[in-house]
C-alpha cells in the first residue's frame, strides 16, 4: 500500500511538472493546486496515518488547522480583493 | 509521595522502562507524543500560513512580474527535490513499518536512506541557491532583473522591485523549508543512534512516530511550495 | 469653566453631528447595560450575603435564560453595527463635487496644495459650507490626518493616495493632529483646520499664489515630455488623456479599472503595471524622478482634462464643476 | 522518584518546596509547580519594568510640555512598556503562574504532559526576556509595541530586529505552554474527570491554548519578515519596494488582536473559580460558560482588522470586520451575565478574592462596552488611535486581566504557599487598585473621545488636555501603591504569615484536595473523580442537594 501511495505521489509530480507548460490559462493555478492538495491528503492519510487513526481527536487538529488557516487568507481577501485601487 | 505509589512506579518501570513517571500507561504516553506533535505541526501550518498569506497576497497584486521571476528558477531541478522528498518519505513509513514489527535492520537502513535523501535535497538546493547568487536573484544591493520579459507579453519586462519581492520570498520560504530539513536530519541522527543501539521495540518506538509526522509535514511544506514557486506561469 | 477642562468636542461638520449621535446612542445604551449589571450584582451581594445557617440554593442554569440574554444583546449590536456602518460609509465616500486638497504627509510635516495652487503647511484654511475632499499620500511612515472637530480620521500611507472628505459647518480654528505614531516629533506634527466664512475665505483665496495645481501639473507635463505620447489625438504611442478620469478603463490583459487617482499615480511611477488595452508597454517609470508635489499636480492636470473647462477659477470653478458634474465625473466610482 | 523519605523534616510535611533545596534544583526542576513560580517570579520582575515605564509616562504627561524626558526617551518609554507588559506580562501571566500550578491538579495529574517542554518554555521565556532587557538598555526601541512598518523597517533608528526577535524567542515559549495544556487537558485527565466536570479555569485555558498555538506562530513569522526587511533592505512592507505595509498590519493583528484573549480568557476562568467558591454555588449555566470560552477563542480570530478600520482597508473588509466584532461580544457578555446570576440565591463572603472578583466584573463590563463603541465603524474613526482607545484596552488587559490575576493569586496563595496571606491588607489593596485604576483611566476615556491622540509626548499646544492628564497621573500613583501592597505582604507571608490548612475556604476543586503546598506530584494517589464540577452544596451539607432548573 505504501508503495502505491509513493508511486500515486511520484505521478503526481510528473503531471504536475509537464502540465505547467501547457497554457491553459487561469487554470494552470487550479490544476497545480488541485495536484499539490490531492499529494498532501496522500501523504497525511496514508503515511502520516490520519486514516485509520483510533480517535476523532486527530482529524479534529487537522481540520480546525486547516480552518484557521483558510481564515487567515480568506478574510486578508476580503480587504484585498474588494480594494478599488491596486 | 506515599509509598504505594512509589511502589507502582517501581512496578511499572520493571516492565516499562521508557514510561515517565508522571503517566500512568504506556498507551498514554503514546498518545500525549503523538497528540503533542501534532499540534506541534498545528503552529508549523500556522509559522508558514503567514508567509503563504503575503506570497498569495502579492502574487495577485504582481501575477505577471512573479511569473517573470518563477521562470527563472530550474524547474526540473524543483521537480527532482519533490520526487527525492517523496521518496524520503516513503523511506519513513517504512522506518516506522520496521519498528512496528521489530525488523531492526529495515529500521536502521531506512532512516539512513532517508537521511542520505534529505542530503541530496539540500544539495540540490544548495545548486539553486549557487545559480541565484550567480545571476544576481538574491535580494539586496546587487539585486537585478533588469529586461527580463513578462510571459506572454514577450514586449514587455518585469518590474525588478516586484521580482525582488518574490525572489525575497523564494529565499524565506525555501530558506525556512530547508532549516526545518535540516532540524529534521538532526532528530534522525538521533533516531539513528537510538535504533542502532537497539531502543526501539514494538512496544516503544514513539520517536521514530513523531520523528515521522515531522518528516511528512516538511515534505507536504514543500508539495506546496513546487508549484507555488516553481511553476507560476511556465508554458511558452 | 470648561475652558481648560471641556468634556466634550467642538463640533464643526456635519460628520460631527452624525457621530455624537451614534456616540450619545451608545452612551445610552452601554450605560443601562452598566446600570442594569451593577444593580443586580449590588443587590445579590447586598441581599445574599452570607448568613449562619442559610445555605446557597443550587441552580443549576437556565436554557431560556441564557438564550435571552444572548439574542437580545444580539440584536442590539446588529443595530449598533448597521448604524455605525452607515456614518462610516458617508463619511469614507467624498460627494462628486467637492473641491480638492492635496496633502502630502512627511516626518513631521503637512504639507497641503488647494486644487487652485495655494500651499500650506500644517494650516489649511477652508470654507464653511463646502464638501472638501482630502486626496492624501505621505513620503515616507504612515502617518493619519485626524480633525477632531470634524470626528474625521483617515490613514495617509507612503505609496498610494487615501481619500477623505469633510463638509465643516462652523467658522473657527480646530486641532489638526497626526493620529498614527510616525517618529520622534510624533506629536509635533499637528496643526490647524482654519474654518472661514466664504467670503473671507474668497479674500484669502485670491492672495499669492502659482496658480491652479492643473496648470502647474500641466507645465510638468510639458517638461517631462509626456506631451509626445499622450496627445490630445488618437495618434499618440500613449493612451489619449482627455476625458478619460473617472472612467473605466479596458486593459492589455483583459481586465477593467477605474481611471482613478491611485490608477493615475501608478501609471506614472509603475506604468507596466496596468497597461491600457491597445497600448504597447513603452513609457518608462517616473519613479523617483518626480516628488510627491509634482506627483499630485499631474493627476490635478489629468483630472482636468476630464472637465469642460480645462482651467477652473476660484468662484467660476464651483458652478461650472456642479454644471459638469453629469458629464465630468458621471461612470467614476469614487468609492475608496 | 528515588529521593528517599530521609528528607523529610520533622516539623513540616513534605512538599514541592521542600523536597529539595538549592538552585540547582529550581533551575532544572520538571514541577510545573516550581516552573511556575519561576515564572511567577520572572513575570513580576517584568511587571514591575513595564510599570516603572508607565510611571514615567504618566508623570510626562503630568505637563503639556515634553518636559522630564526628551520625545525620543518617551516614545520608547511607551513602546517598552507596551512590549514588556503585552508579551512578558500579560500573556504568560495567568497562564504560565496559575496555568502551569494549577492545571495538572485540577484535571488530577502528577504532571504536564511534558513537564521538559515546560521548563525549556520557561528558558526560551527568560532568553526573550535577557534579550530584551539587552535591548532596554544599550538604547532600546521606539516603534511603539505594534512595530507598524514602513516606519519600524526602513526610519526608526532604534532597536528593532532585537526587539522582535526577543518577542520572537518569547513567542515560542507562549506556544509550548498552550501546548503543553492542550495536550494533557486531552490525555491527563484523572479517571472520572470528564470534561463536563471539568472546573471553567481550565476550559478557560483549553481556549486560551488554541490562541497561542494558532496565532503566536503568525506573528513569529511576522516579525521574523521584519527583521529580515530591515536588515537587508527588502520590500516586503515596505511600499518603496512595492510592498505594502498593510499586509504587516493583517499579520500583526492576526495574532495581535485574539492575543489580548490569551490574556483575559485565563483571567475569566480565574474569575468563575472564585465566584464559585464565595458564592458557594455552582455556575449558573455552566455549558453556556464554558462554551463561551471555546466562542471567544474562534470568534477572536475573525475580528483583526477592526484595529486597521481607518488604515485604508477597503470599505467591504470594514463592513465583515465590524460585524464580526459584534459576533466576538456575545459570548462576553454571556459570561456577566452567568457570573451576576451565580450570585443570585448564593450565600457570598468578602474575602479578597471575592472583592478582586466584583472588581473584575466591574471593570471587565465597562471595557467590554467601550468595546461597543469601538467597534462601531462610525465612532472608531474618531476615536481610533486617541486615549479612547487606551483607556478601552486597559480596562481589559489591567481592568481585567490583571484584576483577574491579583484575585487568583489571592485565592491559591494559601496552596502555592503554604502560607494565609494578611486578609485586612488584602482587602485593603483591592480597594485601592480598584479606585486607582478607575482614577487613572476614566478621564482617559473623555480625552480620547476629545481627540487626544496617543503616542503623544508633548500636548503644550492643547492645554486644554491637562486637567484629565493630571487626573489620570494622579490616579495611576494610586494603582502603584496598590500593586506594591499585595508584592509586600505575600512576600511578608511567606515567612510570618499563618501556615495554611489544606482548603482553607472549603473550595471544590481536586487543587484543595492535596496538601498546602503539595507534595511534588500533588496527589497521594491517583484521584478518581465522582463528582460534579462545583459540588459546593456537598461540601457545606455534607450530601447532595436538589439542583433546581430555573426559568
Amino acid at each position: 500500500m505504501y508503495f502505491s501511495v509513493w508511486a500515486a505521489l511520484l505521478l503526481g509530480t510528473f503531471i504536475t511538472y509537464k502540465v505547467a507548460y501547457l497554457d491553459l490559462g487561469r487554470f494552470n493555478a487550479a490544476v497545480a493546486l488541485t495536484i499539490a492538495t490531492i499529494k498532501a491528503l496522500l501523504v497525511a492519510l496514508f503515511f502520516m496515518h490520519i486514516k485509520g487513526a483510533h480517535e476523532k481527536l486527530l482529524k479534529l487538529v487537522v481540520v480546525s488547522t486547516l480552518f484557521f488557516l483558510f481564515i487567515l487568507l480568506v478574510l486578508s481577501m476580503a480587504d484585498y480583493g474588494t480594494r478599488t485601487w491596486s | 509521595m506515599s509509598d504505594s505509589t512509589v511502589v507502582g512506579l517501581h512496578h511499572e518501570e520493571q516492565h516499562h522502562p521508557e514510561l515517565l513517571h508522571h503517566f500512568a500507561e504506556p498507551q498514554q504516553q503514546r498518545d500525549a507524543a503523538s497528540l503533542g506533535m501534532w499540534i506541534f505541526l498545528a503552529t508549523e501550518v500556522m509559522f508558514f500560513g503567514g508567509l503563504f498569506c503575503a506570497y498569495l497576497i502579492y502574487r495577485r497584486l504582481y501575477f505577471g512580474d512573479f511569473g517573470a521571476a518563477s521562470k527563472s528558477i530550474d524547474a526540473t531541478l524543483g521537480a527532482t527535490n519533490t520526487a527525492v522528498l517523496i521518496c524520503s518519505s516513503l523511506t519513513v513509513v517504512l522506518a516506522v513499518w520496521a519498528a512496528q514489527i521489530a525488523l531492526r535492520k529495515l529500521l536502521i537502513g531506512s532512516l539512513i536512506v532517508t537521511m542520505l535523501l534529505g542530503m541530496v535535497f539540500l544539495g540540490i538546493k544548495g545548486k539553486e541557491y549557487k545559480d541565484k547568487f550567480e545571476e544576481h536573484h538574491v535580494p539586496g544591493a546587487s539585486f537585478s532583473f533588469d529586461h527580463v520579459p513578462i510571459p506572454g507579453h514577450p514586449d514587455q519586462y518585469a518590474n525588478p522591485r516586484h521580482a525582488e519581492i518574490f525572489f525575497a520570498l523564494y529565499f524565506i520560504m525555501t530558506g525556512l523549508h530547508a532549516l526545518h530539513m535540516i532540524i529534521g536530519l538532526g532528530l534522525f541522527a538521533w533516531l539513528l543512534y537510538m535504533a542502532w543501539k537497539g531502543r526501539f521495540t514494538p512496544e516503544y518506538h514513539t520517536p521514530i512516530e513523531i520523528g515521522g509526522l515531522y518528516w511528512h509535514f516538511v515534505d507536504i511544506v514543500w508539495i506546496y511550495l513546487f508549484p507555488l514557486l516553481y511553476l507560476i506561469d511556465r508554458h511558452p | 469653566m470648561f475652558d481648560n477642562f471641556p468634556l466634550w468636542p467642538a463640533r464643526a461638520s456635519t460628520a460631527a453631528g452624525n457621530v455624537d449621535a451614534l456616540f450619545i446612542f451608545l452612551l445610552i445604551v452601554s450605560g443601562l447595560m452598566t446600570l442594569l449589571i451593577f444593580t443586580a450584582l449590588l443587590y445579590f451581594a447586598a441581599r445574599y450575603r452570607h448568613r449562619r445557617g442559610v445555605l446557597a440554593e443550587q441552580i443549576e442554569g437556565s436554557t431560556p435564560l441564557e438564550l435571552t440574554w444572548s439574542i437580545i444583546p444580539f440584536f442590539v449590536f446588529m443595530a449598533i453595527f448597521v448604524w455605525g456602518a452607515a456614518v462610516y460609509f458617508k463619511g469614507r465616500t467624498p460627494p462628486r463635487d467637492s473641491t480638492e486638497v492635496y496633502v502630502v504627509a512627511k516626518q513631521w510635516m503637512w504639507k497641503l496644495e488647494h486644487a487652485e495652487g495655494q500651499r500650506e503647511i500644517n494650516e489649511l484654511h477652508v470654507p464653511v459650507g463646502r464638501d472638501v475632499k482630502l486626496i492624501m499620500t505621505s513620503q515616507d511612515a504612515i502617518h493619519s490626518f485626524f480633525i477632531p472637530a470634524f470626528r474625521m480620521k483617515q490613514d495617509v500611507l507612503p505609496g498610494r493616495y487615501t481619500v477623505a472628505w469633510f463638509h465643516a459647518t462652523k467658522a473657527g480654528t480646530y486641532h489638526l493632529f497626526c493620529a498614527e505614531y510616525c517618529g520622534t516629533q510624533h506629536s509635533g506634527m499637528i496643526g490647524s483646520i482654519v474654518v472661514m466664512e466664504p467670503a473671507q475665505f474668497e479674500a484669502w483665496m485670491s492672495g499669492g499664489t502659482t496658480g491652479p495645481l492643473s496648470v502647474s501639473g500641466e507645465k510638468i507635463f510639458a517638461e517631462l515630455g509626456c506631451v509626445t505620447c499622450h496627445r490630445a489625438d488618437a495618434q499618440g504611442r500613449g493612451p489619449n488623456l482627455q476625458g478619460i478620469f473617472g472612467k473605466p478603463v479596458k486593459l492589455e490583459d483583459g481586465r477593467t479599472v477605474t481611471a482613478d487617482e491611485n490608477y493615475i499615480r501608478e501609471s506614472i511611477l509603475d506604468p507596466g503595471a496596468k497597461v491600457v488595452s491597445g497600448f504597447k508597454p513603452v513609457m518608462p517609470t517616473f519613479q523617483g524622478l518626480v516628488s510627491e508635489e509634482q506627483l499630485n499636480a499631474l493627476v490635478a492636470y489629468v483630472k482636468s482634462l476630464s472637465q469642460p473647462v480645462a482651467t477652473p477659477t476660484s468662484t467660476a470653478a464651483v458652478t461650472l464643476q456642479d454644471n459638469s458634474k453629469a458629464t465630468g465625473n458621471s461612470s467614476g466610482s469614487q468609492v475608496q | 522518584m528515588s529521593m528517599a523519605t530521609t528528607t523529610l523534616q520533622p516539623v513540616e510535611r513534605e512538599n514541592y518546596l521542600n523536597k529539595e533545596y538549592g538552585v540547582g534544583s529550581w533551575l532544572f526542576t520538571t514541577d510545573h509547580k516550581r516552573i511556575a513560580l519561576l515564572y511567577l517570579i520572572s513575570i513580576t520582575f517584568f511587571f514591575f519594568i513595564g510599570g516603572f515605564f508607565a510611571l514615567l509616562i504618566r508623570l510626562e504627561l503630568l505637563t503639556p510640555a515634553s518636559d522630564l524626558v526628551q520625545p525620543d526617551t518617551y516614545n520608547k518609554l511607551f513602546t517598552m512598556h507596551g512590549m514588556v507588559m503585552v508579551f512578558f506580562f500579560l500573556v504568560p501571566s495567568i497562564p504560565a503562574t496559575l496555568g502551569n500550578f494549577l492545571v495538572p491538579m485540577m484535571i488530577g495529574a502528577k504532571d504536564l504532559a511534558f513537564p521538559r517542554i515546560n521548563l525549556l518554555s520557561w528558558y526560551l521565556y527568560i532568553i526573550g526576556g535577557l534579550m530584551m532587557l539587552h535591548c532596554m538598555l544599550t538604547g532600546g526601541v521606539d516603534t511603539g509595541w505594534t512595530f507598524y512598518t514602513p516606519f519600524s523597517t526602513a526610519y526608526s533608528n532604534t532597536k528593532v530586529v532585537e526587539a522582535g526577535l526577543a518577542i520572537f524567542v518569547a513567542g515560542f515559549s507562549s506556544i509550548l505552554t498552550g501546548l503543553n495544556f492542550v495536550v494533557s487537558i486531552h490525555r491527563m485527565r484523572a479517571p472520572g474527570m470528564t470534561w463536563s466536570r471539568l472546573p471553567l479555569f481550565i476550559w478557560a485555558h483549553y481556549a486560551t491554548s488554541i490562541i497561542q498555538i494558532l496565532g503566536t506562530p503568525v506573528i513569529a513569522i511576522t516579525l521574523l519578515l521584519v527583521a529580515v526587511e530591515r536588515t537587508l533592505h527588502l520590500g516586503i512592507f515596505d511600499p518603496k519596494l512595492g510592498g505594502d505595509p498593510l499586509l504587516f498590519q493583517h499579520l500583526f493583528w492576526f495574532y495581535s488582536h485574539p492575543a489580548v484573549y490569551i490574556m483575559i480568557l485565563p483571567s475569566m476562568g480565574v474569575i468563575s473559580e472564585v465566584i464559585a467558591c464565595f458564592a458557594r454555588k455552582r455556575i449558573f449555566g455552566y455549558s453556556f460558560v464554558a462554551f463561551s470560552s471555546i466562542a471567544i477563542a474562534v470568534f477572536g480570530f475573525l475580528v483583526w482588522a477592526h484595529h486597521m478600520f481607518v488604515a485604508g482597508i477597503s470599505i467591504y473588509a470594514a463592513l465583515v470586520f465590524s460585524i464580526l466584532s459584534y459576533a466576538v461580544a456575545v459570548p462576553s457578555a454571556v459570561k456577566v451575565f452567568n457570573w451576576t446570576a451565580t450570585l443570585y440565591k448564593g450565600s457570598i463572603h468578602y474575602d479578597a478574592p471575592m472583592l478582586y472578583a466584583f472588581g473584575f466584573i466591574g471593570l471587565f463590563t465597562m471595557g467590554g462596552l467601550t468595546g461597543l463603541f469601538l467597534a462601531a465603524l462610525g465612532i472608531d474613526v474618531h476615536v481610533t488611535d486617541t486615549y479612547f482607545v487606551i483607556a478601552h484596552f486597559h480596562y481589559i488587559m489591567v481592568g481585567g486581566a490583571l484584576m483577574g490575576y491579583l484575585g487568583g493569586l489571592h485565592f491559591w496563595w494559601p496552596k502555592i504557599s503554604g502560607r494565609l496571606y494578611p486578609e485586612g491588607w488584602a482587602r485593603l489593596a483591592a480597594l485601592i487598585v480598584f479606585l486607582g485604576f478607575n482614577l487613572t483611566f476614566f478621564p482617559q476615556f473623555v480625552l480620547g473621545y476629545l481627540g487626544m491622540p496617543r503616542r503623544y509626548a508633548d500636548y503644550s499646544h492643547m492645554p486644554e488636555f491637562q486637567v484629565l492628564n493630571v487626573l489620570s497621573t494622579a490616579g495611576a500613583t494610586v494603582l502603584g501603591v496598590g500593586y506594591l501592597l499585595p508584592m509586600l505582604y505575600f512576600l511578608w507571608s511567606m515567612r510570618y504569615g499563618k501556615p495554611a490548612p489544606d482548603n482553607p475556604w472549603n473550595a471544590a476543586g481536586l487543587e484543595w484536595m492535596t496538601s498546602s503546598p503539595p507534595t511534588t506530584f500533588n496527589f497521594e494517589k491517583e484521584p478518581i473523580v465522582t463528582w460534579e464540577a462545583y459540588n459546593y452544596d456537598e461540601l457545606d451539607t455534607g450530601h447532595k442537594q436538589e439542583v433546581k432548573v430555573v426559568g
